[in-house]
């Protein structure tokens, strides 16, 4: 049974063979795996074409319950980027270095889940045309947005997000990016050139690196934590009954790292089992992802009993009237499974063997996301379906506008991550070295020079080749 | 006058380490350990010892920023929210406290992160050309020891380096 | 982002009518000489506008609704040139500032994008526009040498100048008129009559300090709503009085009652003797104002019969004669769900006992008042008319029919075959706004202005406050030049005719002022005949009280017969009165339409009320679709379960359920009227439109019901907080607050 | 936008509406519903249809709650306050409750609006500055009453076919597609009303304003008026029933009188007063 994050003897020049083969020749799969994300992004443009055209009224919204299922799914895409961050910076900074050969992929997933999520604000509004208004452009008419607005925090935070964990996405990639230049030819290589910023792996270079890299690691996590919580304040901040409460960002927070770390595990399972990356990301590291994600389903399900009880205990009968209509009204089933596969589900993850059979955490890992979701669902459906004026309330099921666009965006954020992976390296070549160097736990010179040659060089301590002018 | 490049790659970090100490304890005279550049495929925070403190500017960009940041968000907000009274909402004050923290907070990590990013993209030197004697290897798996020299101590620098088990000495006479 | 894209071109040609009215308001003795015919031809641009056309300022013209016959007064905002809006007119004697939702949507009448814009005739089957000429040619052809007695006209309630008119030429053509209303009171007032010596005695429910009704929903739709709903705000406030509703399905009024009291339907009459019988004996009421026979008879309801028989509990006719006896003094009403059946005169002259009995005569119920001149007097329509007319159309008696403002191919049950005895009618000329279904049998259609459109002069049939006559002007400009006014359309055949007396009359206009002008000076207070017509028209009406003759008080037979419940149709129907719909000339006004029952909340469709209880035995639930059948026909309905109705009722609104009437009324809902039974009133002869039984079976289909509204219960929540009566009377008795 | 401005201004700013706001209030228009007179006949409701160029949306869309009442008469069928409904009949009728925006002035919906769509004028109103509002729909979510509305299709498009549109009220815009409206207490009369005012050089005053519902009600159960105006009808209702703007809980001298506002726990501080239904009990 493997026990080693990872095998320390691995030759460095296997590890940039190994990434970089994954990011050449599309295979077959990728152009199916491409046209059914196209696919499924065409549904979503096809369905907010018509919105568009008509107005948000195929979308079922009504009077009573004016958000839906965009909402709730932009809750879905901000809350799944906040793994990204997790692994990267907290990690990071903490020295865990197991993250290093899954953190790339989970920051692409940050940025593009961000991408995604960043589109339903949009698509939900009832004049897309004028979104601008929500950002403080200077108008000669002196009119700004209302700072005061959860809404425009969220445009604040999400594009705060965007920019530094892009940042953070790429500039943590310019070490590989140099390695891709150096490998490749044709316009590869004048995109990496480009792109990879003159990297030549300076001492100067590293050194500033490294800083970078944990200043950065510093602003990420508050802002990760900000950027749920201020999404929380969209409902939190709100009058209403389920939704005024008070430990909404916290609850948010340890949703959205739930929801990340399990999407960590799907794409973990697709990429080690597509690109055969098996050597990197091992069962050990998964098991370590399990693990955390056990830890923060438990914080979660924590979160939940502790709004529950506050709720039953508290003296909003509105609230707790909403609170025993949710357990058992229309919503009960949908609640209860999202209660299940959020709290009862995880349990799978605190079994060795289930948690190193990779099957069973993937269909785990797609069952924990889907009450991610219904939890969002759950969050937003109930409360405006009964809240403070009986004559409102309203069951009202989204349309297949609404589901069309949503299962659209999965495939924007497949295509966008089909993409990444063919274009950047999906595992940090210079950081699995890295962990692999200092996990050596006897520094063997001889196991180095071993692992570092190759047949063309010349013997140490003969005489050197010497090239130059 | 004329300036040799010199840069020995080693695929035996310790022996590389080692050479650069040497060299730090002036095993060739007239060449400083502040003449030498280190090309590495990976981070070494360990050698940092070896070539000295060179110091790095980011955090002070990062400050500036964040303070930055902070002051220019508030403001902002301030003086938007004072001259655009239509806002006066929910019965609360035109410049509310706890929601412009909110903001400014954003902002502050906003600048922050972006004055970061500046001050990285200067003080770690990219965007210049690839040094000539660069080679691919750097990125794989070899450490290269780049050093800026008189013509006197080109000799003793490879004999220092043949020492160490270098693979491949490159050099170069810049005019 | 506007569809209110009136293009200049439009613009104009509305102006053009403003000058016309703007003349025609004026408060200052200013000669008004430009007809409507010439306002055609008048253009008025921003660059001369008339003296009251102020481009941006509304102008408000008064006029009458006419949207149900209570006949209210209105002022329409006129703005360049476009009627806008409608509003009670603070001076009428009937709803001074108020105006119910039927006259507010009464400009959606007036707009209706399904209006009849020119003259139509009969031509291979199908209707085809003519030109008017062609529409006169026919006329004379067919209609002037009808033989005395073989014409008749059918129509709604008519008043005023054009019932003067209409009386001419029914003399002149020696011919019948049937003044026909689905929602009427017959009954009522044929007992008013036998008791009171007035078939509409003038109500005073501010002055009442309790209100029992049976089945009248004043509020709603009984009389004169608005007026009504203005003394029931007096009624109140103050030393709050209060309001008992007995009525097999919960209306508006029964909405608001304190007490609302389901008897079974048809013993009304049963529990007013009861209730007499408890005054009687319990509160030791003086019962001189009764014959001894007629005590006789109240003596034989002790509670247990009374219970027997109407289903009401001993304890709640006890506690509505206490409330009678303390809180004095009271009126009884009586209306639609006591009269329409066959024992209905019983029971409305039980009732009516009740008036009696406690002395409300020359209280709260007074001498009627009416306008002085008796030819200008309402003609109230009825419900026997419909039958008296089928019987002789299926007679073969008439060749000639003018339908206007009635609809009875729509309102008339199965039973008589209306539409299949109507071919036996050789030329039926139908005046009308709307195709609806009598216009789609008419041979000639000829197409009316809308009442903001024409000169008329209305009564109401049910006047308040003193007798008045209300002025309906043009206050904008015809939307259509094809149409005519009725008035004018009358004066046009008497003028075919060679009537004498109207050749001098240019058109209605010229008439109604030269009638005016020989009104007796004593009504135009001293002012010139041109001043007075000015004023006229500013204040909407002319008063023209005549002094009531004191009312009677002699009770007539009140022996109650029972009815025998027919066993294969168990329950009863109850063809409840849509408050929007009125009896179905509403429907196609979609603000009405969309506005939702006061009741049940349902808006655009039909709907059967169940109780609860029924609809646990029949196993139904909100939103399924039920089978509703009588022997005369049957209808599938969704139901509306709630604890407002009789559980041996299904109760079903009228109104809806239109084969045609545009695009609004069209398809929505379901008829109730067709299956009416053909049982009659026995003494009236009234349609007994309450005594049909059904039986009600479940489909297995079920849709969502369009019911606006989610919970109907508030969930303990402070939304609306209700107070004991008391304590009312405590802290506001004797002072009106709001 | 100055620097000097903030610094300047600073404590006025910072007043929140306890400490009387930045600025001060020309009007305060409120209501008074008496719910022992209000019948729930709809008059007001389908006279605001007729003011306020309100679109009729048909059964379909009314069945998806996408109509567009801005005055919706709500009816219940139970009195928490007279005790259970157990009996076999709706004994005492139906409560029936007219709700129109309450124009809080504690609005939830304003806060949140994130291009300040929707503020609080001068005259105290919620105002919805329809070529602002970019459709997020927060107020609306945020409205404990759900009095907003929103326009879901370009209803013009099919509400009024010719010659329906002629109706039109030329006084206020009809809406498009994508934008929050709501009663405004007929903003339009207000503005004729202190337009006339300002040109006869006088304040305006009780009785010049009147919104559609009030003047149509045939009971006149609405009264509306300003209530900074201390002689106005409505001023003096909420006078006399010792209730007071800006507190979420009354202190009434007479426990027993009528008026409340509708969810007042909420600290919303609503201007629409009611007073409650009376029946016998």
């Amino acid at each position: 049974m493997q026990t080693k994050d990872i095998d320390e003897n691995i030759a460095w020049a296997k590890i940039n063979a190994d990434v970089l083969r994954s990011m050449e020749n599309p295979r077959m799969g990728y152009w199916i795996a491409v046209v059914c994300c196209l696919a499924m992004v065409s549904c979503a443009v096809v369905a907010e074409i018509y919105q568009y055209q008509t107005g948000l009224g195929p979308a079922n919204l009504t009077w009573s319950q004016m958000w839906g299922l965009y909402i709730a799914t932009f809750v879905f895409w901000i809350g799944m980027s906040h793994s990204g961050t997790l692994l990267s910076a907290i990690l990071h900074i903490i020295h865990a270095d197991w993250r290093k050969p899954i953190y790339r992929f989970a920051e692409a997933m940050t940025t593009f889940s961000l991408m995604t999520a960043g589109l339903f604000p949009i698509i939900h509004l009832g004049r897309v045309w004028n979104m601008y208004w929500v950002l403080p452009y200077v108008s000669d008419r002196g009119i700004w947005p209302n700072f005061r607005s959860p809404l425009s925090w969220d445009a604040f935070a999400i594009t705060t997000y965007l920019t530094s964990s892009a940042m953070f996405l790429f500039i943590g990639m310019i070490p590989d990016l140099a390695i891709c230049r150096d490998n490749a030819r044709g316009w590869r290589q004048k995109l990496y050139t480009v792109l990879s910023l003159g990297w030549q792996g300076d001492d100067r270079q590293w050194r500033n690196f490294r800083r970078i890299y944990l200043l950065m690691a510093c602003f990420l996590i508050p802002l990760a934590v900000s950027v749920h919580s201020i999404v929380s304040a969209d409902f939190a901040m709100s009058i209403m009954p389920g939704w005024h409460v008070t430990t909404f960002p916290p609850y948010f927070v340890a949703g959205a790292l739930y929801s990340g770390c399990a999407a960590i595990i799907t794409l973990f399972i697709i990429l080690r089992y597509f690109f055969r990356f098996e050597e990197y990301m091992t069962i050990p590291i998964l098991e370590k992802t399990c693990k955390l994600t056990f830890a923060i389903a438990m914080v979660w399900t924590y979160l939940n009993l502790i709004e529950f009880a506050a709720t039953w205990y508290g003296h909003d009968m509105v609230a707790k009237e909403l609170l025993y209509w949710k357990f058992t009204g229309p919503y009960a089933p949908y609640f209860w499974m999202m209660l299940f596969l959020g709290s009862v589900m995880p349990f799978t993850l605190a079994v060795e063997k289930l948690r190193r059979h990779l099957p069973t955490m993937f269909v785990v890992s797609l069952f924990l996301n889907l009450g991610m979701w219904l939890e969002r669902w759950m969050i937003v459906g109930p409360t405006l379906s009964q809240n403070y004026e009986p004559f409102a309330w309203s069951i009202v099921w989204p349309s297949m506008v609404q589901w069309a666009i949503v299962f659209g965006s999965f495939g924007w954020f497949g295509l966008l991550f089909l993409v990444f992976v063919k274009v950047f390296p999906s595992v940090s070549m210079y950081e699995v070295k890295e962990m692999v160097f200092h996990r050596r736990t006897a520094h063997r010179p001889d196991l180095a020079v071993s692992l570092h040659r190759r047949a063309e060089d010349p013997q140490p301590g003969s005489t050197p080749s010497t090239k130059g002018v | 006058m004329k300036r040799y490049y010199v840069m020995g790659l080693f695929s035996n970090f310790e022996e590389a380490f080692a050479t650069i100490a040497e060299i730090r304890n002036h095993a060739v005279p007239g060449v400083s350990v502040d003449d030498v550049t280190l090309k590495s495929p990976i981070e070494h925070p360990e050698i940092e010892e070896v070539l000295g403190d060179r110091g790095s500017p980011i955090p002070k960009f990062t400050l500036f920023g964040a303070i930055f940041g902070m002051c220019f968000g508030f403001l902002f907000l301030a003086s938007a929210q004072a001259t655009f009274l239509v806002q006066p909402q929910g019965g609360k004050a035109v410049i509310p406290l706890p929601s412009n923290i909110v903001l400014t907070y954003e902002l502050l990590i906003l600048f922050g992160v972006l004055s970061t990013v500046i001050g990285f993209l200067i003080s770690a030197r990219l965007f210049t050309r690839r040094h000539p004697l660069y080679s691919e290897k750097v990125s794989l798996d070899q450490i290269g020891i780049l050093l800026e020299l008189d013509e006197k101590n080109v000799n003793p620098i490879k004999e220092l380096f043949g020492k160490h088990k270098v693979l491949e000495i490159r050099e170069e006479v810049s005019q | 982002m506007s569809g209110n894209d009136i293009n200049r071109r439009d613009f104009l040609k509305y102006m053009g009518l403003g000058g016309v009215s703007a003349a025609a308001l004026s408060g200052c003795d200013m000669p008004t000489t430009v007809t409507l015919e010439e306002g055609k031809e008048t253009v008025v641009s921003y660059l001369a506008p008339e003296e009251y056309v102020i481009p941006g300022i509304g102008v408000w013209y008064a006029s009458t609704c006419q949207q149900c016959p209570s006949a209210c007064g209105v002022h329409g905002r006129v703005r360049e040139g476009r009627l806008l809006k409608v509003e009670g007119n603070p001076d009428s004697p009937i709803n001074g500032v108020g105006l119910c939702q039927m006259g507010q949507a009464s400009v959606q009448t007036h707009y209706n994008p399904d209006r009849i814009t020119q003259p139509m005739v009969r031509q291979g089957g199908d209707l085809v526009p003519v030109s008017w000429d062609e529409v006169w040619k026919l006329m004379q052809e067919k209609a002037s040498n009808v033989a005395p007695g073989r014409s008749a006209w059918f129509t709604g309630t008519v008043s005023g100048h054009q019932s003067v008119l209409l009386a001419e030429l029914k003399t002149a053509w020696g011919g019948d008129h049937f003044t026909y209303e689905a929602i009427n009171n017959a009954v009522g007032e044929a007992v008013n009559k036998e008791v009171l010596g007035d078939a509409m005695p003038s109500y005073h429910i501010a002055k009442a300090k309790t209100v029992l009704s049976f089945g009248a929903d004043f509020l709603g739709t009984w009389l004169s709503p608005v007026h009504f709903s203005q003394e029931y705000a007096e009624f109140r406030s103050g030393d709050r009085g209060v309001l008992i509703q007995v009525e097999p399905k919960m209306s508006m009024t029964g909405m608001n009652a304190d007490l609302w009291v389901a008897a079974r339907p048809g013993t009304e009459g049963v529990l007013a003797l009861g209730i007499a019988n408890v005054l009687l004996t319990k509160h030791q009421l003086d019962g001189a104002s009764l014959s001894v026979a007629q005590r006789d008879v109240i003596a034989q309801y002790s509670a247990e019969k009374v219970t027997e028989i109407t289903g009401v509990a001993g304890e709640t006719v006890s506690r509505i004669a206490a409330y009678l006896k303390e809180r004095s003094p009271s009126v009884v009403l009586s209306g639609a769900s006591a009269h329409g059946h066959v024992n209905g005169y019983q029971n409305a002259m039980a009732i009516m006992m009740l008036n009696v009995l406690l002395g409300n005569i020359g209280k709260t119920i007074e001498a009627s008042n009416s306008v002085m001149f008796d030819e200008l007097r309402a003609r109230t329509g009825s419900s026997r008319a419909l039958l008296d007319f089928t019987k002789a159309v299926g007679d073969g008696q008439y060749d000639v029919v003018f339908f206007q403002g009635a609809n009875p191919v729509y309102s008339a049950p199965n039973h008589l075959a209306l539409s299949e005895k109507l071919s036996k009618v050789p030329f039926k000329v139908v005046f009308s706004m709307f195709m609806d279904e009598t216009t789609m049998v008419a041979d000639v259609v000829l197409p009316l202005s809308s009442s903001y459109e024409e000169w008329a002069t209305h009564v109401a049939p049910y006047q308040p406050k003193g007798g008045a006559i209300s002025m309906s002007q043009p206050v904008m400009k015809q939307l259509y030049p094809e149409t005519r006014a009725f008035g004018d359309l009358l004066l046009g055949m008497l003028k075919h005719r060679g009537v004498e007396g109207y050749a001098d009359f240019d058109d209605y206009y010229a008439y109604l002022r030269g009638v005016l002008k020989s009104l007796p000076a004593s009504l135009k207070d001293g002012k010139s005949d041109d001043v007075f017509w000015a004023d006229t028209l500013q204040r909407g009406f002319i008063k023209a009280s005549a002094s009531g003759s004191a009312l009677t008080a002699v009770v007539g037979d009140i022996t109650q017969v029972s009815q025998k419940p027919a066993t294969d149709y168990p329950m009863h129907l109850v063809p409840s009165i849509h408050q929007n719909m009125w009896d179905g000339r509403n429907a196609n006004l979609p603000w009405l339409q969309e506005a939702p029952d006061q009741v049940s909340k349902v808006f655009w469709d039909s709907w059967a009320e169940l109780h609860p209880k029924t609809a646990d035995k029949l196993g139904v639930k909100e939103g399924d679709f039920i089978r509703v059948e009588s022997a005369q026909g049957a209808v599938e309905v969704q139901v509306y379960i709630f604890k407002g109705v009789h559980p041996d009722v299904v109760a079903i609104p009228m109104g809806q359920g239109h084969e045609a009437y545009g695009r609004y009324a069209k398809g929505v809902g379901v008829n109730v009227l067709k299956m009416l039974s053909p049982a009659i009133e026995e003494k009236s002869g009234e349609i007994a439109a309450y005594a049909t039984q059904v039986r009600i079976s479940k489909t297995g289909k079920h849709a969502k019901l369009a019911r606006l509204g989610g919970s109907e219960y508030q969930m303990g929540r402070k939304l609306v907080a209700t107070v004991a009566a008391d304590v009312f009377r405590r802290t506001e008795g004797g002072s009106d607050v709001a | 936008m100055s620097l000097k401005n903030v610094l300047e201004n600073w404590s006025n700013y910072r007043k929140g509406a306890e400490e009387g706001g930045h600025h001060t209030y020309e009007h305060m228009w409120g209501m008074a519903i008496d719910l022992n007179k209000c019948t729930g006949c709809n008059a007001c409701s389908v006279a605001c249809y007729a003011e306020n160029n309100l679109a009729t949306v048909g059964k379909d869309r009314m069945m998806k709650h996408q109509g567009m009442h801005w005055l919706r008469m709500e009816r219940y069928w139970d009195e928490p306050d007279l005790g259970g409904d157990d009996n076999e009949f709706q004994v005492r009728g139906g409560s029936v409750l007219p709700m129109m925006c309450q124009q809080c002035n504690s609005a939830t919906c304003e806060p949140v609006c994130p291009v300040a769509a929707t503020y609080h004028t001068p005259d105290g109103l919620n105002a919805q500055v329809y070529n602002r509002c970019i459709g997020s729909r927060y107020c609306s979510n945020n409205c404990p009453y759900r009095l907003r509305y929103f326009n879901f299709y370009s209803y013009y498009e099919e509400s009024w076919p010719a010659p329906l549109h002629m109706q039109l009220n030329p006084d206020l815009s009809v809406r498009d597609k994508g934008v929050m409206e709501k009663c405004t207490f007929c903003v339009q009369r207000i503005r004729t009303a202190k337009d006339t005012a300002q040109r006869e050089e006088r304040v305006v005053k009780d009785g010049d304003v009147i919104t559609a519902c009030a003047q149509t009600c045939p009971t006149q159960a609405i009264i509306f008026g300003d209530l900074l105006d201390k002689t106005s009808k409505v001023s003096k209702v909420w006078e006399s029933q010792q209730v007071v703007l800006g507190k979420a809980k009354q202190s009434k001298e007479n426990k027993e009188l009528r008026g409340y506002r509708v969810l007042e726990g909420l600290n919303t501080d609503p201007k629409v007063l009611y007073l409650d239904r009376v029946r016998e009990a």
